[in-house]
This record gives C-alpha cells, structure tokens and sequence, in this order.
C-alpha cells in the first residue's frame, strides 16, 4: 500500500487549500496520505530536513528547488525516478529549462509542479492615466520617463514591499532587462568578475533610480500590501511573480481594467522569461510502502488534472507543457505560457536567481544581502557590485 | 511564610498633610495608567481586529473603530481555517501543544524538585559543582542544540513523535527547574530536615511528607515558567514534529513570515488569541503566586 | 554506667577547627547545661551528638555502645531545636506522631502516647491545630511534646527558649525544670544564656572557641571559676575584674587595688597566692558589695572603698548601681530601698571572703 | 572491649545507613547524564563542527579555523554582532530602567495591585511568534500609530522607526522592553518588598525625599536582585531570536540581524553548518563574557558572607 | 512647656482598633518608656509620634506646635529602630550625615557634628565602615549616633536593645543611661522588657491592648501598680497573686487567703479596703517573703506561711524558690545561702506592709 509524507512549507491559506487537493488525488489513487507543513521562513523546512536526515529518517518527498536539489543529489540519498519518468515521457513534456534542475546528474530525483515567471510589470491603468502614461513602458529607459510623469502628478511610482526576496525579484528583472548575457554570467553561473563589471554597475544605477521612486513605507510592508497600492491606484508599477495572481483573482479584479500586466521592461527588445519552479525531490526510502508511495506521488504531480488544480490556485503555469489552459486560467496565466513558449524558441529563458533556481544557497544569500542592504541604504552602485563580487568569491 | 511580596505594612507616601498624599497618590494613578496603556496595547489591536470584517481593516488599517462587528474569524480560526496543510482550524493543534506541555511540565517539575531537594539539604562533595553544571543548561541558544538533538532522537527512535519534544523540553527544563527549586529550598530551615531525620524519617520519607507540602510556591513558578515556555517554542516543534502532530505555536508561525498567499487578518488574530490563551490564563490566575514564588527561588 | 560519656572530641570544618578535646559524661538522669558565647560551638556538639554532624575524631557513647557511624533515628535521642523546627503543614498531632509513624509504632500505642505527653504538657486542646496557629510558647510546648513521645534515652535541647520573650522564656524556664523532676531523663540542653544554664542544670559545661572551659555544679561554676572568661561569662551584671597587687593588712594577706587607693584583706589563712608586690586580678560580683548597716555577722572579712554613684539602676526588686573607682567602673548591688543618687559619693564593704582572684597571665582562678 | 550491641543488628544499620548515604546521589544520576549529554557533548559536538569540513549536512573530518575566518570577513555577521552588543544593552538597561520605574509605582500601596502587577507581567506568557503580528501592526507606518495620529487630523505624525534602518533596531528594543521589563518589574518589586520597611521610615525622618529614598537607599540595597535581572536578562537578549525574526525579520536590509538569526539562517537555510557553528561558539563566548565574572562574583559575595556571618 | 504631649490620641486600622484614648505628656529632657506586650500598640504609636503613621483622631503636639497633618522631616524628632535600619550600602559616616546632606547642612557643620558624636559614642574607628562589618552592639550605636547628629527636639527609640543578646543587652542599657545624663534628650523609648523601662526611665507608660494602664514614675508602678496587668507585667519574676478575703487578726485588719489556711495581717491602720468577707486579691512580690532569721527590725508586719518547696533555680546571686501553698505556687526570692531543697517544709514570713490588694471584680488597686 503506497504510503507518503510530503514535507513543505505551503502551510497557510490558498496554498494549504492547493496542496490539500493533491493530498485528496493521491489518497483517491490509493496512497496514504500524510503531509508536514512548515511554515514562515524557508530555513523552518530546510531545518526540518537537516534533522531528519541527521536523524536519519529522512522524508520521503520534499518541496525543494532549484540548485538545492543537485545538492542533495550529491549526497547520494535521493531516490531514482528514471524509471516513472520514462514511462510517464516526462522528458519530453516538461520545458527544456528544467530539465538539469530535475535530473541534476543525469537522473530524475525531483519533479516540477508549475512554472512561475517572475519578471511580471503589474500596471495600474488607473495611475497611469492620471499621470498621463499612454503606454505600458517596456524598456527601462520608457520607464524612467514613466515615473517621472507619475512623480509629477503626485503619485507613487513604484509599489513595493522591502524584504531581501522581493528587492532580488525586482533587481532579478533589471539585470536581465538590461543585459540578458550578465544574466546568465552573474547570476546562472555565479562569475564574479561578470558581478563586478560595468555592466552591472549600470544595473545597480538603474536599480537605485527604481529605489528612489519607491515610497518610503517600504521596508517590511507585506507585498500585498504593496499590490493594493498599485491596484487601488495610488501607484503605478509594481514588480512581483505571477503568485500575485491568486490574491488579485481572490480580491475579485480584472486584468485590463484593475491591473495589467507585461513583462518588466527589456531594453533588447525581444521576449523576455525568468523561470521559477516548485517542484518535490525524492528520498530513497527503505520502506517499500514508501517507495511505492514516492512513485505514485511523482505520477500525481505530474499529471495534467494536479497541474492543472494546482497552478490554477497558485497563479503559476503548469509545468508540462502540454496541458490545456483554454479553461479557467487568469489572462495573464495564458499568456505566460505563450511567452515561455517564445523565450524557449528566443533561448531567452533564464532561471530566477532570486528565487533560488540558479547559484548555491551560500551564494544566492551572499547577492540577496548586497541587494537588500543597497536598497535600504545610500550604498553606491560600484561598492554594490563589489561588495557582491567578494561576498560571492568568498563563498 | 511571611506573605512578603503581597502586603507593605508601611506606606511612605501617606505622610505629611492631606493635600499632599492626595497629590502624590493621583500622580502614581495616572503613571500607571499610562504604562497599562502601552501594555494593554497590542494585545488590545489584536483583539479589536479579530472582530472585524477584513473589507473593513483593508480599508482603515489596523487602528481604527470598526465598523461591524463580526464573530466570523472567531468561528473560521476555530473550524476551517486552514494551518499547516489542514482546514480544521487551530484545534487539532491544541491538542498537540497540551500533549507536549503537560507531560515535559510534570516531568521536568518533578525531577526539579528532586534535585532540588538532594542540592539543598543532601548535600555531598561536589554537589555544589553539579547544581552549576547542570544550570548551565539554561544558556545554550537553541539553534545550536537542534542538530545534537536530531542524532540523539534518531538514535533514540523518538523522530516526529510528541515523546521527543518531551524529552527535549524535559531535559531543556531541568536547568531552570533545578535552579529555582534549590534556590527555593535552601530557605527551608535546616532543622526541619535534621529533626525528621531524628523522628527517624528518611530520604523519601523527608521529601514526601515534609519537603513537598511545602512545595506549592515554587511547584506553581516552574509549572508556569515551564509551560509557557514549552507552549510557547516553536523551534523545536517545527523541526522535530511533523504534520498534524506540531504544537500550535509552531503552526502559527506562518502569521509572522511572509507568506506567498493571501492574508486574512482578522482570522489570524482570533488563532493568535486563542493560542495565547492557555498560558495567559495560567497568568492570570497563578501570576501572584508566581512572583511571590518567583522572588523566593529566583533571586537569590 | 553514664547514658552519655564523650571522649577526646574534635570537629573541624576543612581547615577550620571547631571543637578540641571535648571530655564530658552525663550520669543517668541529669541535667547538663552546654553554655557559652554564640558560635563557640555548642549546636556543633550537640549536632554531633545526635548524629547529625560527623565526628572528626573521637568518640561519643550512648548508654556504652559507641555510636560515632550510628544513624540519628538509631541512636534513641530526641531533640528540641531553637526554631522548634515543627512540619508547618502537619497538625500538632501529626508532628507528634511523625516520629512514631516513621519506626512503625502501631497507630493505637501511638494515640496513647500522644495523650498521655498532651497532658502531661496540657496541650490537649491544640492538637489539631496547625504550628502557624500556636503561640511562642505553644510552639515550644508543642516541640518538647513531640520529643517526649518518643521516649528516648537522651534528651537534646538546643536554645529551646531563646525565641521566647523575657516573660515566657522565665514561665518556660520553671516549666522545664519541673518536666525533668517528673521524667527525669538524662538531658543535654545547649543555652547562651547564664541564668537558665544556671537554674537548670545540675552540672553546666562552659564552652568559649570549641575549647571546654569548666564543667562543674553551678554553684562552684558560679562561686569558683575556673578563669576569667568563666568569671566575666557566668552571672549577669559580670563580676567586676580589678587588677590587683598581692600586699599585706595587719599582717594579714590583702590585694591592694588600683595603685594603691585602697587595700582589701584577704581572708585570714589564705595562703598567699603569689609572692607580695605581683600582680593578680581581683573579681568581685555585684552581690559582694554590702552596704555598711546591712553587713551581716558572718560576713568577717570586709573591706572598705569609697566610691562616686555614675549610674542607678532601679530594676524593681533590686537596684544595680555603677560606681566609679578611680579609672574603673564597678557595678554593685543595692536593696532599692539602700540605692543612692547619681553624683554622692558612697562608702561601701566588699565582702572578701567571696572574692575570687585570677593570674594575670594565664588567666586561670588562683 | 566487647560490642553492647550484637554484630547482626549493627551490620544492617550501617548498610542501611550507607544505602542512605548513596541515595540522593543516583537521584541526582539522571539530571546529571542528561545534564552531561546536553550542555557538555553538545557544546563540544558544537565546537568539533565549527572546526570541520561541514556544509550542507555534519561532517566530522577536521577542516581547521576556515569557518571562523569566514565568519569574520561577513559583513552580515558584523552587524549582527554590533547589533547584539547593542541591542544586549539598550534592552537589557531599557528593561531594568522600566521594570524599576513600574516596580516603584506597584510599591506606592495602591489599590487592586494583583491587577497592575498581571498587566505588566502578561507579556512574559505569550510568545513573539503571538504577538509579533501585533507589533508590526502598530509600528509599522501605514497601519500603525503614523496612521493613527495622521488620521485623527495631525497630518505631518511621523513614526517610522521600523522602516528606518538607522532606528528599527530600536523599535526592536521597544518590544523587546515591552515584553520582559515586567519580569524585571516582579523581581525588583519583591525586592524592595524584602527591604527593612524601617530604612525607609528612618530615610524619612532623615528628611529625604521619596525620589531620594529611592536613589540612595532602596534601589542600592537591592544591588544583589539588580545583578541577577541583569543576568537572566542578558542571556534572554544574546539568545534573542523569534522578537527579531517576527518583527523585522532581520531588516530593513541587514540592519537588525542578531548572531542567533544568523546561526540559524547559516546552519539551515544557507546550508553552511561550520559556519553556523562557528557563530554559535561565538555566542557562547559572549555568554561567557557575561557569565564568568557574574559568577566569580556570586563565588566572592558568598565567601565575603560567610565572613562577616 | 512639655516637650511632647497627646490629647485623645485614636488609631484605627478600618475596623481594627489598635489605641484608643491615650494621653501623654513629656517634660523637657524626661526619659518616657512605653511598655507592653507584644501587639500592645507601642510601635503604632510611636510611628504617629514620628508621623509615620496617620492619626485617626486626637492631638500630636511637639513644644507646642500641632503636628498631626506635619511630614516626619518637619517635625524635629529623631528615631532609632529595632533593627537599626541602618542604611546597608552606605558607610557609617555616611549613614550619619545622609539626614544633613538631605537638609542641605554645609558639609564643614556635617562633619564636625559627625566627629562631635563618634567621639561621644566611641565609634570613630568605624566611621569607614559599612553596616555589614559591625557587630550588633556596633550596630546600636552607630544607630544611636545617625540619631544623634541631627540634635533633635524629641528622640524615638523603638526597642532599640531586643537584637542584642543578654549580656550586651545590659552593658548597652547602662550606656544608653548615661548617654541621657549626658545629652538630656527628651525621649520616648518603646520596650516590651521591664527591666529596661524599670532601669532607663524617669516616667514608664505601660501599655495594653492600645489602652495606657498607668503612667508614672518606675518606683510608684512596681510598687502600686495600678491594677492587676500592670502587676503582673512589671516585675520577674512575676508578682505573686492569691484570692482573699477581708478579715481581721488580733483586732487589726488582715486577710484570709487559700480558704483560711492562713491570716496575714495588715498593717494596722489601713482602711479597711472592703467589708469583711468580701473577696480580694493579694498581691506579694518574690522579694516581699522573707526568711525567718533575716527579718529586719524595720519589717514590722509580718504574715507568716508553712509550704512545701516545688522547684529551687538558683541564677547565682539569688535563688528563686517555686512553693506550694495548698493548691497555689508562688515564688519566693532568697539568698543563696538560705535557699531550701525540693521537697522540704519551710516556714517563711510575708512583708505585708508592701503588699498590694486588688478588687478581683475590676482588677484595680484597692
Ligand atoms: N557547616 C559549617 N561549615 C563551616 N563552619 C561551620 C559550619 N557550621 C558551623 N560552623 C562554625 O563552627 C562554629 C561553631 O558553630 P555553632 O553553630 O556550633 O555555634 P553555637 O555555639 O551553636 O553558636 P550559637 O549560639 O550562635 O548558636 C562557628 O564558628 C561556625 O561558624
Ligand atoms: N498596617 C496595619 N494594618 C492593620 N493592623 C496593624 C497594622 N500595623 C499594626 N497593626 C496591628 O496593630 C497592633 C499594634 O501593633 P504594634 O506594632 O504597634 O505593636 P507593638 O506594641 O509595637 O508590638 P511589638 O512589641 O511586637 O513590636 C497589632 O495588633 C498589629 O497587628
Ligand atoms: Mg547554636
Ligand atoms: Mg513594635
């Protein structure tokens, strides 16, 4: 009888409401089905894992990402998935960006159950005409110019939220719109020669212009909160992930109308996509139950109705790419998965740094400190680029 | 034993004339009400806004008076709401947090007392160097004791059970329990003990029908100064219990991170209320035996 | 055969040593006092003695049987402590019964116990009652109650009475000595006051530092100390100390006091106690001053002092009065209706035939 | 000599008195192992980490100082040591000073004590994790107290200390005061309780005034109680962890880390168990800074004590 | 003018009545005790004298000035306590000045009044001392000497000598006494132990239960105390009461006392105090019995008793002896050398002329 315990930080709200649907599909598939919800901090769940596997019981299935998965791969204590994803054809369903995240060394440890773009622009059509901004800016140099009619008419220009996460999300979208290939150098491969150049200097200065048109209430105001100034009007831009989704269709508002959204401003002028994806890692499991259990809970996860449930309540997209989203999805989930598709055919896709898709933890925790420390203070663009060459050649 | 933290025989300020204690005693009045203010204060926001419809909070904020007044998150705290991958409300939890915090308080009460009892009036070489060791528990920070503890429950087989969280609030406990109940207990007179011994009582015999009766001060300090703490961790809770079987206050935790999902307000402070209710009643109701008891183990 | 006989005991704390070479024996059914200044180390004795401090060398018998790695509870004592050290949470009945309770006495001998000491202390009507509900003198009644129960071979007291107030503690005082007529239990009781050590006991030990000092009836304690620090310990006002030299009156022996201003015979016969012109130390109690009318026939041996009044001390039944004598101060006692006022200068007789006197150098009776 | 008493009889009370002898002691057996087990092998498990090659799980081969050198070259964990120094001081004084000032006011013989007394103490009941949420309502601009006072009319009101990076630390304190100066409340007020009434009768016959009562006669014959609030106090901000975590987070930026929120994002999050140990130790050291002069101290007013009797 | 004097003076806590209806005056430079057991109000009424405490209803008067509604600092008056409350953190130098520094004295004036009283009470050697290196008798005197310095109108002691231990006790009390002489300080001292108030006082105030039983001077209280309290609280032992009842001896008057076991007589002149037949109370003091061959030619009214001797306690410079008389005990005080044995038959004769009678209706003094 196959048995799971899936450990996850989902733990409140509508993401507890999406995970207990899954739980339903695998019980329905006849699994038992027992889940450890961690919430708050990542480090809670991280914390959670560390000591069971010290204790050495380590959970059968874990919500993990990115880099962290070929990490834990490295300590041989995954389980192999090859086998399902064969059957399942996973290889050839799943976008092509995730794969070396799910099989980091040749073999499938984990799968992925959504895709979230995190380079979305939400725009207040509201804001925009009482500043008189006719189009949404889509490259930087447009939204300078935006936010300073929106200045000049009184109004906030950009809606945020301080945390280390939504600074990086924001800086995520301007290095990328700015210079894709210091993307890819800096942030994908941690160079840090690419950090200190002048090309991320340059980011930096645009960074601290968006900072400087951001509303001093920033530092530690929840992003919803931010989302509310942007939607009622009060601002006009704001920078966040598409999990924004869930909380404007929850407040009932309409894309068009209330919000509009784009993908931040890139001044290469092509489409644009910055991945982030959940996915689960398995362990190995002695217990044969268990590994019984690891396999039906992978095929759940993979299959088009979880997908489809599940990135539905989360704002995200289905991470198969073949699962249809004519039903409803958000406008703005629709075309997300048009421009994925784009960015694939572009090979303009990227994984999100912020979000932990890319460098190691210790890295990524080096840049968010940097990044967050340069918006909370007057700390200039070149000592910012430095200071996160050295934090990322240190560790 | 002199009630002495309770009563003030004098009273300095009612001296001199009449307009002047007058004067001196409304001044003490108002300072106090004052300070009660910024005291009162956030528990106060918390239960003001646990009756109010969101609309509303989301539209004037946190300090403002509401203008419907609603049971509504009452309800949804206590049923549907959902924590920790289950929409039952925060009751599954609270059944978690009283399995964990009754029997570590008991437990960790009950050897304090012994040791206690054994550090005051059976003393022996050394023992002097037992009661600092053992004290010095009560300094380690958390976070480094978690991986320690992950390798002794596996290799106990106590991983996710409420018995691990036991035994770590037990042990965890037992450098405060010990601490107030010797401090408490080298108060009680020697010769009681000698006198016993000569009425031909033993160790056992001492402890039960002398040491313990005299006991309920400092039982009620560590009962309190214990369960609240044991109720009110949530480190452990999050790493050592799973699922359905964490405490409460380890369930909450998601009300003070960031979450990515949508926030309700108003249900989160009645949850934040009704898991502060346990060990605020105890407070309420054991808070003058506490300082009392508190003043005669503590500080010495 | 002594119930108590203590040979060559010493206690020390670490370094630090409390007894030495204590010797003491207390015969079948008496009353010894253990006397002397606070911390010299009487309860440390008595500890021992019961068993509830370890011995550091020598030993302590009881009845013959050496108990020095007895238990307490084996050594058939019972003690009374200064606190009364009473089970606060248990009722008079209760404490009283703990004892028996702990060696399985059945439930009925022990009710009988119980009321026979109740009565016998005329505590019946408190046996219900809790400690924090009694009185000083209750409590105390209350704590010999719960050591007579038992029954023991040796009863130990230590300060039983110093919590009381002047009143009780000499109500109490006669309460004991009574008590002991009618049990007549051997009986150590450990006191820092003189006047109880003194109507109490049958024999008083003297104790200054952890050294014995006298042990002896108190009217040679009282009449014959053995030293100075007896001397000034025993009797209250303390007997007056003047430095003296050896002379001669009439041919008699004398001491001549405080350079010479006056010469006070010594009883005739004495053998002189030193050669004439060294110095020795005079004592004289405030009781061997007589007013010149009242000397009495037998009191053969008197010497005369004249002296200034500094202070008068009517205390009701007598009058203590200071008198200054050159450079020093004397105390003597006066009837009140004999007493002068401050600032006369009074004639008055020493009786010498009670004086003591002491080697300045050792400090020991000659 | 012969025995009085027959050789059976004092053989079993001298094994029953040495059973007596043994029995507190394998009592006391357990607390000690576990005692033994959690302060000693888990500190020196601790400190073997802090020196070994350990990453993402432990790992017990020897890796020398790297992790101790890396410490010191994060500007992270400077800050979160300056913070703790900082914060260790404002708190812990912020909280004596409050806890003194209300134990005082207890003192005056009012009425319903028991009353004020919980008010002030309730805080010490209800975890940060609780009322955290509430604190960020109320320091926090757009939904607290600026709020408040800009929407009863005073429309320039600014309290941002928290989005400040400069002040949030103090708004740290502020609830961190909120929270324990009612223990120091407790514990002082006792001690003034245990204080001779007639010293203050005697000050104020004296002629000094109750401020003055206070100053130089009370609050200094009760140094002893002072040092150990001081103590307990101390060691609650050096493990300060969920106030921190629930209010600021560690932010606006860096700006209110603490070394505990470091340990623990380095050890679980960041997946840098050496490190996170090596700044555990370091938390240790400041304890130790703390702890061992308080105890020689302790160690040298019983010894004085117990000389003057 | 006095120096102190209260009118009707009433203290209530809520409904508890601690004093009622106390008048009391003090003459410039008198020595007042108020005495009386424990809870009796003395404290209480020291603290309203001092203002510590709130006056419930009559009059405080200081020289003159009403000072009920007055703060203790403006009332002149200095107080020495119990427990010293001597301020523990401060020196004993600064113990002395901390009431000048309070009142703002120039410090030259402090510190020359500090030397002034040091050199009066002897304490210079500790005047860098704090509280905790004193021993108790220190201790009093360095209490004596924060009071001092301040040269008050009005001095307060609140049983000042109770911490100290017997003996220290009486050298301090002598101290205190000549301290008065001395400084001539008019001063109410509160003690629970008559001797003191005997000893110290010009005029004793004794106390109880918040009611003044008698005010007057030492010698009149021991010797007609007012009715049976005060009796039986002066004096120790106490005074020996026996029912009577009036009757007549060889024509003069006389009382029959233990149901006609024996007839005393009164000195013959006395008015009788009651009817014949009608019932009193006899009260004799230990020292009012005396032994057949000691009676001087001045006691001319003699009763005469047979007894049976219970207890003997010998303190040394006397010996009290506990006598049965059919089914009363009462005490007698004898010279050592004339003491009895227990279970001996004596023969003792009765002082009469000091005897007290009592109405066993009203208690009071007949
Ligand atoms: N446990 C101990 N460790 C070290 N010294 C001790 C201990 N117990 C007693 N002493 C010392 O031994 C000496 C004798 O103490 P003990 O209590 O016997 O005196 P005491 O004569 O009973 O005095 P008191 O009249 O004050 O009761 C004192 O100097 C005391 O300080
Ligand atoms: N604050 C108070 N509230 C109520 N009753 C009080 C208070 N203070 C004193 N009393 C009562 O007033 C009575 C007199 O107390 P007081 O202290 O004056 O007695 P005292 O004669 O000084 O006794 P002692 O000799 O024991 O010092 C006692 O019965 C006491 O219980
Ligand atoms: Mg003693
Ligand atoms: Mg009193």
């Amino acid at each position: 009888e196959p048995k799971t315990n899936l450990l996850h930080q989902w733990a409140t709200g509508s993401d507890a409401a999406a995970i207990a649907k899954l739980g339903e599909m695998f019980a329905a598939a006849g699994g038992t089905w027992e889940q450890t919800s961690i919430a708050g901090h990542t480090a809670n769940t991280l914390a959670k894992l560390r000591a069971d596997v010290v204790a050495g019981n380590a959970p059968p299935a874990v919500q993990l990402k990115g880099p962290e998965i070929a990490e834990w791969n490295a300590t041989g204590m995954t389980a192999n998935l090859d086998e399902v994803a064969t059957a399942g054809n996973w290889e050839s369903v799943v976008a092509p960006e995730l794969l070396p995240v799910m099989k980091p060394a040749g073999s499938w440890v984990a799968v992925p159950m959504n895709i979230h773009r995190v380079n979305w622009m939400w725009s207040s059509p509201k804001a925009m005409e009482a500043a008189g901004v006719e189009a949404v800016p889509a490259t930087w140099e447009e939204f300078n110019a935006a936010c300073e009619k929106v200045v000049a008419a009184g109004l906030t220009c950009v809606a945020h939220g301080s945390f280390d996460w939504t600074d990086a999300t924001t800086f995520d979208s301007i290095v990328y719109g700015m210079d894709i290939d210091l993307y890819r150098a800096a942030f994908v491969e941690g160079d840090a020669e690419a950090i200190r150049s002048q090309g991320m200097i340059d980011a930096f200065a645009q960074f601290r212009r968006v900072v400087d048109w951001m509303d001093p209430g920033m530092p530690g105001r929840p992003w919803e909160e931010a989302m509310a100034m942007m939607t009622n009007g009060e601002a006009a831009f704001f920078f966040m992930g598409d999990w924004a989704i869930g909380t404007l269709n929850a407040a009932g508002l309409q894309e068009g109308t209330d919000y509009v959204c784009t993908q931040a401003p890139v001044d290469w002028g092509g489409n644009g996509y910055i991945l982030n994806a959940d996915s689960v890692v398995f362990f190995a499991q002695d217990d044969a139950d268990y590994a019984e259990g690891s396999t039906l809970l992978a095929n759940t996860i993979m299959s088009p109705e979880f997908q489809t449930i599940f990135n539905q309540a989360k704002g995200s997209i289905p991470a198969r790419m073949d699962v249809d989203m004519s039903q409803g999805f958000n406008p703005c989930q629709v075309k997300s998965q048009q421009d994925l598709a784009a960015a694939i055919e572009a090979e303009t896709l990227v994984r999100s740094m912020a979000h932990n898709m890319t460098v190691p933890q210790s890295q990524r925790g080096a840049m968010m400190e940097v990044i967050t420390e340069f918006v909370n203070s007057d700390m200039s663009p070149e000592d910012a680029a430095n200071m996160m060459a050295d934090a990322v050649e240190m560790n | 034993m002199a009630d002495a933290t309770l009563v003030r025989d004098f009273d300095p300020l009612a001296t001199g004339s009449a307009a002047r204690r007058v004067r001196s005693k409304a001044l003490v009045y108002a300072l106090l009400t004052l300070f009660a203010a910024f005291y009162l204060l956030p528990i106060g926001i918390v239960l003001l806004n646990s009756f109010r419809e969101l609309p509303d909070i989301a539209r004037t904020g946190f300090f403002a008076v509401p203008e419907t007044l609603t049971l509504q998150p009452w309800r949804e705290a206590l049923t549907s709401f959902c924590l920790a991958g289950a929409c039952e409300g925060i009751r599954p939890f609270y059944l978690n947090s009283i399995l964990m915090a009754v029997p570590a308080t008991i437990i960790s009460t009950a050897f304090g007392l012994l040791n206690g009892y054994i550090l005051s009036m059976w003393r022996f070489r050394g023992s002097e160097w037992v009661f600092g060791f053992v004290t010095l528990g009560v300094f380690l920070p958390a976070q480094m004791t978690l991986l320690p503890w992950a390798y002794v429950l596996g290799n106990a087989g106590l991983t996710n059970t409420i018995w691990g969280l036991i035994l770590i609030h037990t042990v965890q406990g037992l450098a405060f329990t010990t601490l107030f109940c010797r401090n408490y207990f080298v108060n009680i007179p020697d010769d009681l003990i000698k006198a016993a011994r000569i009425d031909g009582a033993g160790f056992w015999r001492i402890f039960r029908k002398i040491v313990l009766p005299l006991s309920p001060p400092i039982v009620i300090v560590t009962v309190i100064w214990q369960f609240t703490g044991i109720w009110n961790d949530f480190l452990y809770g999050v790493v050592f219990s799973s699922g359905d079987r964490q405490p409460i206050t380890s369930a909450l935790i998601a009300l003070t991170a960031g979450a990515t999902s949508v926030r309700h307000h108003n249900v989160e402070a009645a949850a934040t209320i009704l898991a502060a209710i346990p060990p605020l009643l105890i407070y309420l109701f054991g808070g003058k035996y506490f300082v009392r008891g508190l003043t005669q183990g503590a500080v010495k | 055969m002594s119930t108590l006989s203590i040979h060559d005991l010493r206690k020390s704390y670490g370094a630090l040593e409390v007894l030495r070479d204590i010797n003491l024996e207390a015969r079948q059914g008496e009353f010894i006092a253990l006397v002397g200044p606070s911390g010299c180390g009487k309860s440390t004795l008595l500890g021992m003695i019961a068993g509830l401090e370890t011995v550091s060398s020598g030993q302590i018998r009881i009845d013959g049987r050496l108990v020095n790695d007895v238990a307490p509870r084996d050594r058939d004592i019972a003690m009374v402590f200064q606190s009364y050290a009473l089970y606060p949470t248990m009722t008079v009945r209760e404490n009283m019964a703990f004892g028996m309770e702990s060696r399985g006495v059945p439930r009925a001998e022990q009710e009988s116990a119980i009321r026979r000491v109740a009565a016998l202390l005329q505590i019946e009507p408190l046996l219900n009652r809790k400690p924090s509900q009694l009185s000083g003198g209750q409590r105390q009644r209350v704590a010999m109650g719960r050591a007579l129960v038992r029954d023991p071979k040796l009863f130990l007291f230590d300060e039983p009475l110093s919590n009381l107030d002047a009143k009780l503690r000499v109500e109490m005082r006669t309460e004991i000595k009574k008590l002991h007529h009618r049990v007549a239990k051997t009986t150590i009781y450990v006191t820092h006051d003189q006047v109880e050590a003194m109507t109490l006991a049958s024999r008083i030990a003297v104790m200054h530092r952890g050294v014995l000092q006298q042990f002896d009836e108190p009217q040679a304690i009282y009449e014959r100390p053995a030293n100075l620090f007896v001397a000034g310990f025993m009797g209250s006002p303390s007997m007056n100390v003047l430095p003296a030299v050896v002379a001669s009156l009439d041919g008699g022996p004398a001491v001549e006091v405080l350079d010479g201003l006056a010469v006070l015979p010594l009883p005739p016969g004495t053998p002189l106690p030193k050669a004439p012109g060294q110095p020795v130390i005079l004592g004289l109690r405030p009781e061997h001053f007589v007013v010149p009318h009242r000397a009495q026939p037998e009191q053969t041996v008197l010497g005369r002092l004249r002296a200034d009044v500094e202070v008068v001390e009517p205390t009701g039944s007598e009058t203590m009065v200071v008198l200054r004598l050159g450079s020093k101060e004397i105390t003597a006692r006066y009837e009140p209706v004999d007493a002068p006022r401050v600032g006369e200068t009074v004639e008055i007789l020493v009786d010498m035939a009670k004086a003591c006197l002491f080697d300045p150098a050792t400090e020991r009776l000659l | 000599m012969t025995l009085a008493f027959d050789d059976r009889s004092e053989r079993r009370l001298l094994w029953r008195n040495r059973l007596a002898t043994w029995t507190p002691r394998l009592v006391l057996l357990p607390t000690l192992i576990a005692s033994v087990v959690y302060v000693l092998v888990f500190t020196l498990w601790t400190f073997w980490i802090s020196l070994s090659n350990s990453t993402l799980l432990p790992d017990l081969s020897y890796g020398g100082i790297k992790h101790y050198v890396a410490l010191w070259n994060h500007a992270r964990w400077h800050v979160a040591y300056t913070n703790l120094f900082l914060f260790g001081a404002l708190y812990v004084t912020g909280s004596l000073v409050l806890g003194t000032v209300l134990a005082i006011l207890i003192d005056q013989r009012i009425r319903a004590e028991a009353l004020w007394r919980t008010i002030y103490l309730y805080p010490l009941a209800i975890s940060f994790v609780v009322t955290g949420t509430a604190w960020r309502w109320i320091l926090e601009p757009t939904t607290g107290i600026q709020q408040m006072l800009r929407n009863l009319g005073w429309e320039s009101a600014t309290f941002d200390w928290i989005i400040d990076r400069d002040m949030a630390i103090y708004c740290v304190v502020l609830a961190g005061m909120w929270q324990a100066s009612g223990f120091a409340m407790a514990l002082i007020l006792a001690g003034l309780r245990s204080v001779d009434q007639d010293l203050v009768k005697a000050a104020q016959i004296d002629g000094a005034s109750m401020a003055r009562i206070y100053r130089k006669v009370l609050l200094p014959a009760i140094r002893p109680i002072f040092l150990a609030v001081l103590v307990i106090l101390l060691q609650f901000a050096i493990k300060t962890f969920d106030l921190v975590a629930a209010l600021t987070g560690g932010g606006p930026g860096l700006a209110t880390n603490v070394p505990a929120i470091y340990v623990y994002d380095l050890m679980f999050q960041r997946g840098q168990i050496g490190q996170g140990a090596a700044a555990a130790i370091m938390i240790l050291l400041a304890l130790a800074v703390v702890l061992v002069p308080y105890a020689l101290y302790t160690i040298w007013r019983q010894r004085r004590e117990a000389a003057h009797g």
